[in-house]
């Protein structure tokens, strides 16, 4: 199993959940983060004093995915969270050792 | 003489020379001072509370909003214990410097004690309005950094030792008031005092930690922009009001109140749009109290097309002075009380002294104060307000700072506790928890 | 025979007496007591609205707006439909004990009709807005867990079963009105009826699940703070606006209202600097909202410094009432509407008894009302007052709440329905949406 | 004839006719225009502000609240320049159409100039305030999408080309003030324009980018909550001071509109409970908004009954407009405007003209206006003037927006614009930065 | 060493770094996070536009925890944060190659 | 590749990000959490009711690194997020396995 993590434009999110679903991913946890890079963040003034906001608003998506299913998902994200513009986002994955459904108790491929 | 601000006028003898309770109710225009000094206290809360309470960080918020609850309470019982015997009561010799003790705990002030023909306890009541707002104005200098017990005896000791003072001078029949000085409500005797002492205040204190380093921006400017609006509408109180009646003189000063924070609110407005390309609502709202301050001294006494220079020259200037302070000077005064409140109350104490004039064709006023004659004559005496009670305030602002900072070993928090924000340190709660 | 307290006397036998007509209008009267209207309409919308909505968890504060929103809404139709003439018109034998039916659907109004020198209708508006208001205090005591139907049908019936009656007691010409009980502006009606009630509903309903355990903190002072200055301001109408003319009694009223607030908000402060270390704000404005429910009941019969008397024993007192009912008690009257309005206004009708009199020196009040010519015969009255309207209130509360839950199966919504917050759950939509 | 809207009619020839300064000043009636003006002003600065800011996008809220206070200011300054004596001045020859040159800037008004018995400038003042909250409403429709610059240039040139002249029309002595068309406090002139307007912007304009793809719920349903009820107080104000007197008239105005702001409320959450399963806070006060807007037109002339009626039409019918306008056409009208302003002040335009008749038995209003007799011949003038305001109103509105999208190169900002938010993107700062 | 993330529901959270405490966790990082999942969300009315909100809120625990520890966490934790109800949430075990106490700079085991 | 994971004080994530900049990062993501350890929370008070809030606020610091930049990475980190003071965090450290830019498709070290 792996996690797949990635890191997305914030308007971006409902069709990317939307396209994961139909390919049959059932599950996903969503975070509210916010990225430094390439992409530049804004300016704010008041009453004259000048804030530069480095960082840029961004939505963290983690998936836990079997094997099988790891390139699919990369592609599905890859495709509906692109715009082509600077800030798109990344992609991250790890090795997952071992899932747990609290409900039930069972364990790896079956949580998921 | 100067039949046009008769309203402020009659503040001066008010106790002494009405006890005599011979001029009858009249019921309209204590109705109005009723509702001015509702409107006046709704400036301070929650109105200033929210709009120096949004600029602050979030972890400061509710310590604004504390100090202008404590303050408020405070001032209001020291006002019954003694302020508005020693700032509206009969000085006697003294009357030129000082009030007296007649009002001392309130004594002898009944139901059918008059100041004019508005019972006495309404213009007590609105006149602690004004004396609770102008210590409340000064907190935006030294906000998210003083100690609270020093922010209450400091107020204390201010409002004692400057604002009943000025007052008496001004409007409670003292030297100035005597001399013809124009401040129909509160120019010099509010914002005069309440921008030097913040300018004093930033000075003494010093800048927050990570000043000009660390980005402070305003945590809720969606409070501020409500206060704001808080304040236009409450100050149709405190220029309305002033007139102490509710007739022409009242509704014009109310209008050209309107007029002057309407254009202080465009000029700032347009100073933003050709200088940063932008236009901010922030900018806007300061523009309209930079007019509002401004507009304050003159209110009685000029027409709406004077009005509306007072409120262009406010906008612009107040704008680049703010500027200057904050970012050629990096003075702190951290809510900007001089450069808008202090400023503003200087250029409309000295444009009073124009705009007066009956001389001036569309921009005429109502005519000069005292035995004032000329626009010349006039300005003399606005520019001693000015000088002498800015350096009034100043040096007394300087010498309270100082003993207060005796009696609380410090005027500041430490900077752990700064940096953890006063709101948990000082009250031990938070001003959010949004889920 | 109390004429300090004329304004409220003349409430009495409203309609009937007045009917007549004869009384010219006093436009001074009239314009206070139309700014009145809208200060105490402002108190609950969104006043308590606010002050009561910062206090819950941000998953129930659409419910609290939404409370008094519909609360003001529904009891206003009921006040046209024959909540009025039940406590203002003349009920002719059972005068006594409720009003008539002359004024059911406003039958017979016209704007000529006249209260004393105001139109009746600004009366029955200027009323209207008391009986939205007591409704809207209680709802601080099951927040968070009752069904909104039960909220509604309880309060409809608990105005018509308590409030009407008792404001016809006491004000309508009833049977305390008889007797002189001094209430100048809703010590027993508003603020002993609200508390008691409150009490019995947070403990018929039962505490919160999780209460004592789980962490509750308020979601958002700053707006309890907002509202809690614009209960102080609309309380300048509330109990200013209860003499029902622009005159010194009306002044007095404001003036002594100011004060009792103020000293309520230092006293609550240095209980909790003392006990606690710190201040918080919660605290001061807690004692704002103490000192005000307190003088209440006083308001046109004391003098300042006897005010400041009032104020400061409200804030000590209701203080230490709210830690024995919260932490002693466990009693989960979760706003904390018993300790702070129904000890205040029992406070301040007993109070009202003793600084009414004109014999303390500086402390003394403007005279016994009726037939009074003592402080013990005053406290006789008062005490009966207290007692009577708390036990009428306590035991209708009681089957109220019971009948209620016949007709909603239950008042409480199911336990996941309280974790998950009822603004999702009753109102199907969310507080704040921030980003 | 119809005096019990006399104070409407004193609008019409006011500068003019009393420029003779004969009436007696009577200060009750001035103390409560003073009053009325500052509720007035209230409505827009903060209450709509919040109003509406609440209902965008948190990316938004500001430029909705620096849009309001622009337009009031920008507004303010062209009604001193000439916007009042367009509207109320005498027009000579085309009194039926426009009003005069004689007040431009202000011209000859002093502080003893007189309107019927209050200072002609507290009537100036008080008209200000509605001239400022039209445009303010439209921008509703707008929301979210519109360059800020478009904003301004079409809200000076609309207010000039449409609220003037309307204003004239029906109450300046115009065309519809001659024939008795009933609109006692903006039904036509001030709800019927905004609303009608709002619907042709949202055409014009078009959908926001997503809608009704993207959810964009409300991103603080507790300032929406808020802004309507200082809208409500402020209503008071609105409806009560258009009797330009503190009497029966103002009482029973301020009574009808409370009672109909309270049936809407009741009406809406009973469409919603049934059709949905569920009352929302946000529909409780959609409803008040009906309400009140409703009851604008009717308020001096229609009784308490037929304020319940009209106030329980205009939450069930604006409900039901709401959802057409929205749901079935796809009218991207951001925030209901016209289903709410529009559609509520044709409504009452309408139900005016049946229940001012005296002869509805407790339905009664209090008579007709002009020459009209009965109901047939009054709803004629009420439905010309809707027709006709409508008409007028929906042609100018698309010409002067087509005219500013040529002055500002489009009305809208970029799509990119769009999804970053207004806030960044026009004003450079934003909303919250709550930690 | 591993990394233990567990996603559970909001009002959990005290009992489970409660029942964490009494086995001796000393500390854990926790995030607000939105899950997507079989729990369904919620639906919101504004004058009648519905807005389907699919994200369920939710709490992200993470803890370092040495080799030894992780089965009695996993087990502390399913104990602590089930209901038996839909949307009790899932744990997500992956390697911890490093640790690093940042105040002195202790590593590994000894740093968590 | 490694993803380094730091949990600092949050009035020290500019002087972080900067001197991470200055040694050649140019991503990384941040998300505000809660933070559980040695360091204590604070006490609130509200009408005599005391809630204690064990948490204290802290930032998390996500950076996917190249293998050969880590050591001086968690050096950086630790000088720069360092006061010395009990709750200064600590930094986590996991294998990546791989990384996907979104708006072109590049993967792994040329991806970060
Ligand atoms: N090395 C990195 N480690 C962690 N997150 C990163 C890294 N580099 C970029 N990111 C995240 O990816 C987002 C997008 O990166 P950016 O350089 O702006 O544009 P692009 O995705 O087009 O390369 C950043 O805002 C940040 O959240
Ligand atoms: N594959 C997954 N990857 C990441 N997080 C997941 C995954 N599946 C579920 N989750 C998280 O677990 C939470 C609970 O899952 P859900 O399917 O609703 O119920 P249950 O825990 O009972 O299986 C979700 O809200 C989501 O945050
Ligand atoms: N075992 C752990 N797993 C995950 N996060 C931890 C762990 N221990 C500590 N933390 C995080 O590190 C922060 C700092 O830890 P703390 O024990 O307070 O001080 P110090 O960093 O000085 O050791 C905590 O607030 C928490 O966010």
């Amino acid at each position: 199993m792996k996690m797949v993590s990635a890191v997305i434009k914030p308007f971006k999110l409902d069709e990317v959940r939307e396209a994961l679903s139909e390919i049959g991913v059932t599950g996903l946890t969503v975070t509210e983060v916010k990225g430094f890079g390439r992409q530049k963040g804004h300016t704010e003034l008041y009453r004259g004093a000048e804030y530069v906001v480095d960082f840029v608003p961004k939505v963290r998506l983690d998936l836990a995915v079997k094997e099988a299913d790891v390139d699919r998902v990369l592609e599905v994200i890859c495709r509906a969270a692109g715009t082509g513009k600077i800030g798109d986002g990344k992609i991250f994955v790890t090795d997952l050792l071992q899932v747990v459904r609290i409900r039930t108790g069972e364990t790896n491929e079956s949580a998921i | 003489m100067f039949p046009q601000i008769i309203g402020a006028t009659l503040l001066c003898f008010a106790p002494s020379v009405f006890a005599t309770d011979t001029t009858p109710l009249n019921t309209g225009n204590t109705a109005w001072i009723l509702t001015a000094t509702a409107l006046v206290l709704f400036m301070t809360l929650p109105g200033l509370a929210l709009f120096y309470g949004g600029l602050v960080r979030s972890k400061n918020v509710l310590s604004i909003l504390v100090q202008c609850f404590a303050i408020a309470s405070l001032i209001s019982l020291l006002w019954l214990v003694g302020f508005y015997s020693l700032a509206f009561s009969d000085g006697g010799n003294l009357q030129n410097w000082l009030g007296g003790s007649g009002r001392i705990f309130m004594a002898g002030l009944t139901k059918d004690s008059m100041t004019g023909d508005i019972p006495e306890v309404v213009f007590a009541a609105f006149q602690m309005t004004f004396a609770i707002i102008t210590p409340a104005l000064i907190i935006g200098a030294f906000a998210e950094r003083m100690k609270f017990a020093a922010v209450l005896i400091f107020s204390a000791l201010w409002t004692l030792a400057v604002y009943v003072p000025v007052a008496h001078w001004v409007w409670g029949g003292g030297y100035f008031f005597q001399n013809g000085l124009i401040d129909f409500a509160g120019g010099t005797v509010v914002h005069i005092t309440a921008g030097v002492a913040a300018l004093v205040c930033a000075l003494v204190l010093g800048q927050r930690n990570g000043f000009g380093k660390v980005a402070m921006p305003p945590h809720n400017l969606t409070m501020t922009i409500t206060g704001a609006g808080m304040l236009w509408v409450g100050w149709y109180g405190f220029n309305g009001g002033s007139a102490l009646a509710a007739n022409g003189s009242a509704g014009m000063a109310l209008f050209v109140t309107h007029i002057a924070a309407s254009a202080g609110a465009l000029a700032w407005m347009a100073c933003e749009w050709i200088k940063f390309g932008k236009p901010s609502g922030l900018g806007i709202v300061t523009g309209v109290i930079a007019g509002l301050g401004t507009i304050t001294g003159a209110a009685g006494v000029v027409g709406p097309a004077g009005a509306l220079v007072i409120g262009l020259m406010a906008g612009v200037i107040c704008f680049f002075m703010t500027q200057l302070i904050k970012k050629t000077l990096q003075i702190d005064d951290s809510l900007d009380v001089f450069p808008v409140h202090g400023v503003g109350g200087i250029l409309g104490t000295f444009l009073a002294g124009i705009f007066c004039s009956p001389d001036l064709g569309i921009f005429s006023g109502f005519g000069y104060a005292g035995e004032h004659t000329s626009i010349a004559s006039q300005l003399g005496i606005q520019v001693m307000g000015i000088v002498v009670i800015g350096l009034y305030t100043a040096v007394l602002t300087w010498v309270l700072l100082k003993v207060t900072a005796l009696l609380t070993s410090g005027l500041r928090v430490s900077a752990d506790a700064e940096r953890e924000g006063l709101d948990l340190v000082a009250h031990e709660e938070r001003g959010y928890d949004i889920k």
